[in-house]
């Protein structure tokens, strides 16, 4: 038995897998598979001030190795979130991210405030969302709109922040940095690769929404490069995510410089796949004869 | 249990019709808490996303499900490579089924192609009590009749060309029905159109309907929350699942 | 027989099935499966002033559904080019896209130039090489840089210029734009996502170049977005590539807004994809009664 | 024809070793076409990229290729689900082979591992002249033998850790070899280390050496210059590609 245990920020998680946020709900439909008390944490579903209905249907599509999603962060609002879900998953033994999110960076910070006076260990706060001020271009998307937001929901919260980077951009690698020197406490990526797929058939968009998140294994090349990228231009953590659906490939995103590991839509093909991934990590460091996964975080060696 | 996850062997595989199958699963813990109008999420080699697909059949005392599925696209077709033999990867059983009343005296059950599969669970559930109309292209489409006939229900063919039993869709055969007076609910799967249809002469005479709804899905269990569909609950707007809230919902609720 | 023939800038192709620059050489090595005038044109090679050699081996990674390269524009320089291989492939009845690159404007501007007195039908300008005076940033990611270096090769040649765009930008419409502004006849996109993979057995990243293109279907969704926002963004044609593998994919990206597309990866997993596509196309059409494939063009109707 | 691609039929499969197989092909254009040293590349079922497998024998008459190879990874494991009777598609054959030269007296064959099986086809042609050493792991790892001896070749069997043969690698053998003199040409194919000492050997040696190198691919006939090799052609540095100026190079010709 390889040590699993990683740190981030300051907390402690018993192994460095993780759900990703929108694909896990708050956990209790998949406690009906496996105890959550065997993941390293929970990303919640990305959670707004109010109560947010979505995209109309279709919002899911599906692409080679990968899928789209068009969900627009339907979520029962954050007063629900603190009153109904986080109670229930703070006596679960892991590490509870709030996913947080709005259109404004004053409605972020709302957000973020309200969790402040509770047990939640982390904030993630997603700026791929957009922004209606600026004309609906996502806060990720721009250094000053990513350091602007991170920096108000830094002025009220003293938990530990994560940042959630956008891929759909020149360079995370600026992103990155525009947050860290907001506040950041660490940063996660990838989230979703605006993607489109068209029905021949009928000539329309599949999703309703026209366009959608990419996101499966399709991605993980994309993730194991911005992960190494942002690794080495920021010096605070980072959590990777993008595509992965095996140990190996969460090993793989751990020499790329993560910390820790979220895992998104692996989980639609194979629901135990976040247990599944543990025991294959393990098995992989045993049979190297690692004795801790924290050994192997950021060591690619470059050519 | 509520689901689970695991690898089933196929104990039948029939061809039915063109490009149409039916397989028997033996899976007794899925069987045992499987009802009418649930489905199975099916891994398709080669796939993200599984496939959903209703329970056509449910022998509890023999531990097995049936399901009847057509290829529609690539994943379906990789599920039907699968042998007699082979190991199916379900994540099953899922969702909210019909609502089954044993006082009830009459009902109708209204299946339009491949969407009459979920029908015959409850004419095994009704048996004589049951009107089965199904609907098809054409008759070389049609299928799981005898299987209709054999739990006792009274059935109802019609082919949009009139090649096998009436010409002409459901609602023609069900609006005579419906005048008749004496059904105490309706259940029903298939294209939107009919379902409106029907949705609309079920209100129209005040009967209880059901209708099953399909939408595309991620998780199949209510987390993703990709499977939306419009419904209202206690007057107001509610984004309903049809994973989880459905696939079965009261006609009524459904917002068109 | 649906007819299958476009055009694009006055150019006529036969049907709209071109094998993308870099994966099908000069087209010599694939005549020997099957007859060039089979296709509708061919674009070469990505060729530059001088020689170039490329970047060490490992330069091919697979991907799920997809792969990286870092073959580094190897080729045998621009006259080497013209004195050799272009005539050959004028012999052959299709148009031929010479596909052009370099590290800063002026040899851009100058490899075209050379071109200008051969009877090559188009030029691809690829603006993904990173510009050496711009201290390594490609010329794709910024509009500024790629306005000038379509504005340079514009004023030396008046064959129809196609810019070729990369899809690691945060707006690929902003730089389509600029591209027309600055005289581009097309665009074609899109060149390879920029990706990594690393085995965790020696902990080295797979390619020598640590990171290098991503394409295949894995990209497909990506392509697929983009081709219909940037045709919905300018007034000159669109040529779309990026993960087609069948008729159908060719279908959708056309009726994304496509007027030809080019065939990359594809070809590795089935060399005779470009062939095959064409017939499932023209398949495709029959079944549907449709007597152009000119009159799908653009029609996705979005919702 | 140089090269086609096709589905041909797998008309023998054997387990040789562990994760090893031996699949036997009819492919009568190929095989007729196919000289030692190419290669074919096979397409894996789900993967983008063909898998380059040497041809590890080629019977013209029988119109069959023999090819030899491990599991590696998800690509070989898939090649190794297919069974007698299937179709493999493979676009073949590939590459610049061996220089074979029927006036030579003397010939060493040395493989390495997985590499051993191209050799087999110059040990066909070259009989009796020919010595064939092979190198593995340990004794559960050793192929082809047998095949080696009804050639007529003489065979050298080296394990890492003595648990078959010679206890060492193939190099210790070799170099007895070498100082005896009379060789006129030395083939090899395996791992880098074992083809750097060999042609070090041999150049002190003055013998003709041709070695076959791996390179990840992605076309396999030139056309992507994916497969770079850093090589001297006429004193100048020049990057060759292993899929058409190899596999097989001489091995003064590699920079290594
Ligand atoms: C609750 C439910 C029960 C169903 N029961 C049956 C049944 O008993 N028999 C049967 O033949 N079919 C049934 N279907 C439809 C079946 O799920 C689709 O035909 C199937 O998913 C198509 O997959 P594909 O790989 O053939 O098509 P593709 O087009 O390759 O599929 C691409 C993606 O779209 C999804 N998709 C495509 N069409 C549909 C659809 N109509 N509904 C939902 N998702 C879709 C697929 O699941 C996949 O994610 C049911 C659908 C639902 C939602
Ligand atoms: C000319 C040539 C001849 C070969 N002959 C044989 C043979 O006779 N028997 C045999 O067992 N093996 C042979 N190999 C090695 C064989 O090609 C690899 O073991 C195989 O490609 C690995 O694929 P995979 O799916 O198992 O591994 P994965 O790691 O899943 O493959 C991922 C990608 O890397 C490539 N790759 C991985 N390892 C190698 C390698 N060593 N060489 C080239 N590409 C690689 C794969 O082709 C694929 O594109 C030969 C290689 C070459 C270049
Ligand atoms: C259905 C679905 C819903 C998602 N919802 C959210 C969300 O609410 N907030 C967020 O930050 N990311 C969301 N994501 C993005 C994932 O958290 C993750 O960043 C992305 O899917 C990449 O990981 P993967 O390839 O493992 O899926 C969602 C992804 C999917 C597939
Ligand atoms: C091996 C390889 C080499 C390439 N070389 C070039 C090049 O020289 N110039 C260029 O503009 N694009 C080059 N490309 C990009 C392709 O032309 C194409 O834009 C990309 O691969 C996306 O298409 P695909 O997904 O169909 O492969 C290359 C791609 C590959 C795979
Ligand atoms: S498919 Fe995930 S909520 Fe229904
Ligand atoms: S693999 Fe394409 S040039 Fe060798």
């Amino acid at each position: 038995m390889a040590d699993l245990s990683v740190k981030v920020c300051g907390t402690d998680f018993k192994n460095p897998i993780i759900p990703a946020s929108g694909v896990f709900g708050y956990g209790r439909e998949y406690e009906e598979l496996f105890p959550l008390d065997k993941l390293g944490g929970i990303a919640t579903k990305g959670t707004t001030l109010h109560l947010r209905t979505g995209n109309l249907a279709p919002r899911i599509a599906e692409t080679p190795s990968g899928m789209l999603n068009s969900v627009g962060l339907q979520n029962p609002g954050i007063d629900h979130f603190i009153d109904t879900e986080l109670p229930y998953l703070l006596t679960k033994n892991l590490v509870v991210l709030a996913n947080i999110a709005g259109s404004t960076p004053d409605e972020c910070a709302e957000v973020a405030a309200k969790l402040e006076d509770t047990d939640v260990h982390m904030i993630e706060l997603n700026i791929s969302c957009p922004n209606v001020k600026q004309g609906g271009a996502a806060f990720g998307t721009s250094c000053e709109m990513a350091a602007e937001v991170t920096k108000r929901v830094r002025a009220v919260t003293k938990k530990p922040l994560v940042v959630k980077l956008s891929p759909n951009v020149t360079s995370i690698t600026d992103i990155a940095k525009s947050v860290e020197a907001a506040g950041a406490d660490a940063v996660s990526l990838i989230n979703t690769l605006l993607g489109m797929r068209i029905d021949i058939n009928t000539g329309r968009p599949i999703l309703r929404n026209n366009v959608g998140g990419m996101s499966g294994p399709a991605v993980f090349p994309i993730a194991v490069r911005m992960v190494w990228q942002v690794a080495n231009a920021v010096n605070i953590p980072v959590i990777g995510m993008g595509g992965v659906s095996s140990g190996r490939d969460a090993i793989e995103l751990m020499m790329a410089g993560a910390s820790a590991i979220q895992v998104g839509a692996a989980i639609f093909t194979d629901p135990y796949a976040p247990v599944r991934i543990i025991e294959e990590m393990n098995d992989w460091l045993d049979s190297k004869g690692i004795a801790s996964v924290k050994n192997i975080i950021g060591t690619v060696k470059p050519w | 249990m509520k689901y689970t996850q695991g690898q089933y062997i196929i104990t039948d595989k029939k061809a039915i019709a063109c490009e149409i199958y039916s397989f028997t699963i033996a899976c007794p813990e899925v069987a045992a808490a499987a009802s009418p109008g649930q489905f199975v999420h099916i891994r398709a080699k080669g796939y993200t996303l599984r496939r959903p697909i209703s329970i056509c059949g449910i022998d509890k005392d023999k531990g097995t499900l049936r399901i009847v599925f057509e290829i529609r696209g690539e994943g379906t077709a990789e599920i039907a490579k699968l042998n007699k033999g082979d190991l199916i990867d379900m994540l099953a059983p899922l969702g909210h089924g019909f609502t089954l009343n044993d006082t009830y005296n009459k009902v109708v059950l209204i299946g339009g192609g491949i969407g009459t599969p979920p029908m015959l669970p409850l004419a095994a559930f009704y048996g004589k009590k049951a009107v089965a109309i199904s609907g098809f292209r054409n008759a070389s489409a049609v299928i799981l009749q005898n299987d209709f006939i054999r739990t006792g229900a009274e059935t109802i063919l019609c082919t949009d060309d009139g090649s096998a039993g009436i010409h002409g869709f459901v609602t023609q055969p069900f609006t005579e029905l419906a005048k008749q007076g004496g059904i105490d609910a309706v259940y029903a799967c298939g294209p939107m159109p009919m379902l409106k249809g029907i949705a609309a002469i079920c209100k129209e005479n005040g009967i209880f309907c059901q209708i099953s709804l399909e939408e595309r899905m991620a998780c199949g269990i209510g987390a993703c929350l990709g499977c939306a569909c419009r419904t209202v609950r206690n007057d107001e707007e509610y984004f309903a699942h049809v994973c989880k809230d459905g696939p079965v919902f009261n006609a009524e609720e459904v917002l068109w």
